[in-house]
């Protein structure tokens, strides 16, 4: 069924993110859009989502979305809470976790991300906050999904810093660094979703979302970006998925105020 | 064994210029009471380390009290910059800040591995990323079995370790709960430690297994009612949104957040004056 | 998903001759309705993996299952020996036991490795000892920032890990409580993983950061009341201390323990029928 | 005050082992000897000793003796128990242990221990349940307490197998090793107490218990041993002291049953 109701662009990432998501999966969630992506799977076709959370929490399932990484709904509503460091090393570095879900400031063509500085490092033109989680679940999650709004300010030739590793420089080189995962098998955005094509793992566009034009994709992209050879449409959100979604948003603003 | 002291007396006893401390929270039980207190003893010179240094660390930094800063995540949780953080990283503003950056689990894994006695910890990470390149305390090591190749870092030994917790008894035994992130490893990891509660009970309850730690592996206990606000404290009070939303335009520049410090910090005595200040300004900051 | 079954279900599911096999439990929850499955299904050539061999293993090895064990201590607690792991080691009765023997802490390390997806574990250990001697799974590394040399073990990573818990829920989450020795990291070191519960119940009730094993972690789960006999579970019913002692003589003779053997665990057809010969049988074994 | 009341050897073994330990210190204790002195110090001139057991338990405060390493009255009385691997990590590897409290097999001249074999390691005369905590208590707690009955067969010129070590072959030997702790200071016996000797660190006999010759000591000792220059006399047990022993072994042997 197609949606009767009109969406936006950021609805259309959101649930397409949300649908890659399969239930009884456990998911590591970043916060911001894939925690709202997540959570939003979590409430429709997912229910048995595992959500884990770098702050300790396993098997969350928060009423509202989460302000920060280490709100109390994510523990209260946990099966439990584990302390960081073993989060880090008997789950997520101990194989356990089957999609890492993640944002980026920036993004290159091989999927690696700069979260630290923008400039130089000792000079930074701006700050970034930093690694946090992401090279390690992106190192060690069994497959890594991204998502952000794509412009061609975030979609770069050339990264500052490498924070966080995909495919690196392409082809072999994330198996020759000897990662355990599979690295970044989606990039999703409010335009479109990119996927690796072998054997360079460069992202190219998979999936169209509704109504995009080829060339609004391109000139939001900051590298020359391809597309594959059969492109499909994204299917468009159903009513279903843009009411739990809408109604998740309301529920979350009522509870942390003028908050979000 | 723990000494019963408050805060001031803590940070003035176990606090020194030029010491390395570590005030841990993962957004959960932030010891802001004991980090407001550091500031108004006008501490100099301090290398702080946090994995998630957040708005008590852009108030430390922009009070002037830190030179350098081991961190892994430095922002305010969904909200954006730490502004303070920020000016004195790109502009040196009061003025320069060294950083030490890792991963969360490579910051985590030093924590472990001072609690543990050990110099260096061991991680699968940091393979192919630019921060190797950018911190020495990040190197490799060879397998003695396999060959493989994998992450070292430096263990953090901190002169102290600040936290709150929900709950100490009389002799100073203390019991935390909910999102514990590094704490118990921070205490365990420095050679001074100082823990803020939210109460002093005569019997801690607790429960099977309880992350507790005993008075014996602590120097001071504070009562600090409330001294994780505007962070929380499971079982007590909930999370301020709306100040750390706040924060972002108190922050955004030097003369909105000396005024605010002024009015907050330094011209208060303790934390419940601070408590009370805020409760009279809060209305005008956070609309 | 953790996967429901009776207790011969899994042990032939998951359990094969040849495995490398960590029935774990420090003195509480130790597994024997699993390890006497183990015998009455025949197992051979296992490599047996726990810290404290005790008689759920003396019984394993006198059966003829093992042909190396790797451990830390072994021994009848507050007992004595364990006089079939000695009869196999001093006599190759019934066969030829390989040992890999540890010190716990290196031990607990291999096995906190093996829970870490590392090759290795590190610790200040061993030096000076003779266990390097006739450990090749324990070696030297030097700390890369320090110079320091520490010890490194092999990492433990078990084909299956087998465990006795207090309570599963209907979804197959698993919490434990009370002394939790190494079972947590057995079975996240484990390919594999068969938990025995107590009881299964709706609602598992907990507490805040109770040690719990996610349905997803674990690969059966299996409902065993009395299961951890004469070992304990905690909440549940107490260590049998009698037989402990009874087994020193049981044990001592090969026919005896054969005897013993044929008529609890070999003719028996489970769990609760070896409990029914016991309670028959005691009262003379244990005078 | 002295005895008015007949005791054993063994009673002024355990009691005299008891008189080392002080309040609030905290304590990794070996089951059997160790934890019988440890828990009679408790519940004497210690009641603030901090008791810690190898299988996880913290603050133990055992109404009777635990027949095992791992009891339930020791994780019941406890403040809190953790894992195994956070006990040797976090807690004696992390140099949180005022003093290790060992039982021994086999000792030589300079406190080293054999638990693990007698006779030849692959063809033993004698198989030993092997190192169990030791080596690492002994290398990491501040100080260490031996406490063993003496006998030419338990106190031997050289070690079939060194288990843990004391002084290594004596000298600076151990502390060449690295080990953070300082070693074992007392050697407690049913005939006397052994302190090192520097700089050799070789054991000489530092008290002797009372009605105890000096011939007895040399034949219950596999090599030449020596006195040291100023031999002090044990004090003997108190009442006080020896019926609380006694009231706790008949306590411990009441719960067991016939058990001990």
């Amino acid at each position: 069924m197609t949606a009767s109701l009109e969406y936006t662009a950021s609805e259309m990432m959101t649930i397409t993110a949300a649908r890659l998501l399969r239930d009884g999966m456990s998911c590591f969630v970043g916060i911001g859009l894939p925690s709202l992506a997540a959570n939003l799977a979590r409430l429709t076709h997912a229910p048995d989502l595992v959500l884990i959370y770098e702050s300790g929490p396993i098997g969350a399932k928060p009423p509202v979305l989460p302000l920060s990484i280490g709100d109390g709904n994510l523990a209260e509503t946990a099966a439990t809470v584990v302390s960081t460091p073993e989060m880090f090393q008997y789950w997520l570095q101990g194989g356990r976790i089957d999609v890492g879900f993640l944002g980026a400031a920036q993004i290159d063509r091989f999927g690696n991300i700069n979260t630290t500085v923008i400039g130089d490092y000792r000079r930074p033109k701006a700050r970034l906050p930093g690694a946090g989680g992401a090279p390690e679940i992106a190192g060690s999650a069994r497959r890594v999904f991204l998502m952000l709004k794509q412009s061609a300010r975030a979609f770069v030739s050339t990264l500052d810093f490498i924070t966080t590793v995909g495919y690196l420089d392409g082809g072999d080189a994330r198996a020759r660094l000897g990662l355990t995962g599979a690295g970044p098998v989606a990039v999703i955005t409010d335009l479109c979703v990119l996927e690796p094509e072998p054997p360079s793992h460069e992202m190219v566009v998979a999936s169209v979302h509704p109504g995009v034009t080829r060339e609004r994709i391109s000139a939001a992209t900051g590298w020359p970006i391809r597309f594959a050879e059969r492109v499909r449409e994204t299917e468009p959100p159903t009513d279903g998925e843009l009411l739990a979604l809408r109604d998740l948003q309301a529920r979350t603003r009522a509870a942390h105020g003028e908050a979000s | 064994m723990a000494e019963r002291m408050t805060v001031r007396e803590a940070v003035s006893a176990f606090i020194h210029d030029g010491d390395t401390v570590a005030l841990e929270g993962f957004t959960h039980l932030i010891p802001f009471a004991a980090g407001h207190e550091v500031i108004r003893q006008g501490r100099r010179d301090l290398t702080l380390v946090r994995m998630t240094p957040d708005v008590i660390y852009d108030q430390l930094i922009g009070a002037g009290c830190a030179t350098r800063l081991i961190f892994s995540w430095g922002g305010n949780p969904g909200v954006g910059s730490l502004h303070r953080l920020r000016d004195a990283v790109e502009h040196e503003w009061p003025h320069a800040l060294a950083l030490e950056e890792h991963s969360h689990a490579g910051l985590a894994s030093a924590y472990v591995a001072g609690a543990s006695n050990l110099p260096f910890g061991v991680l699968r990470g940091y393979a192919g990323t630019d921060l190797p390149k950018v911190n020495d305390n990040i190197r490799f090591v060879r397998c003695p079995f396999t060959g493989e190749e994998l992450a070292a870092v430096r263990a953090v030994r901190p002169d102290v370790a600040v936290i709150h917790a929900q709950k100490a008894d009389r002799k100073g035994n203390v019991l935390i709960w909910g999102i514990l992130g590094v704490q118990k490893e921070a205490v365990l990891a420095a050679r001074r430690s100082i823990v803020t509660v939210e109460e002093i009970v005569d019997d801690l309850g607790g429960w099977p297994n309880a992350a507790l730690l005993p008075s014996w592996s602590v120097s001071a206990v504070c009562e600090a009612p409330g001294g994780a606000h505007p962070s929380y404290a499971q079982g007590y009070y909930d999370r301020d949104n709306r100040f750390y939303q706040a924060w972002d335009a108190i922050s955004h520049g030097r003369d909105t957040f000396q005024a605010w410090l002024r009015r907050h910090v330094l011209d208060t005595a303790d934390f419940a004056e601070y408590t009370r200040v805020l409760a009279e300004t809060q209305g005008r900051v956070t609309t």
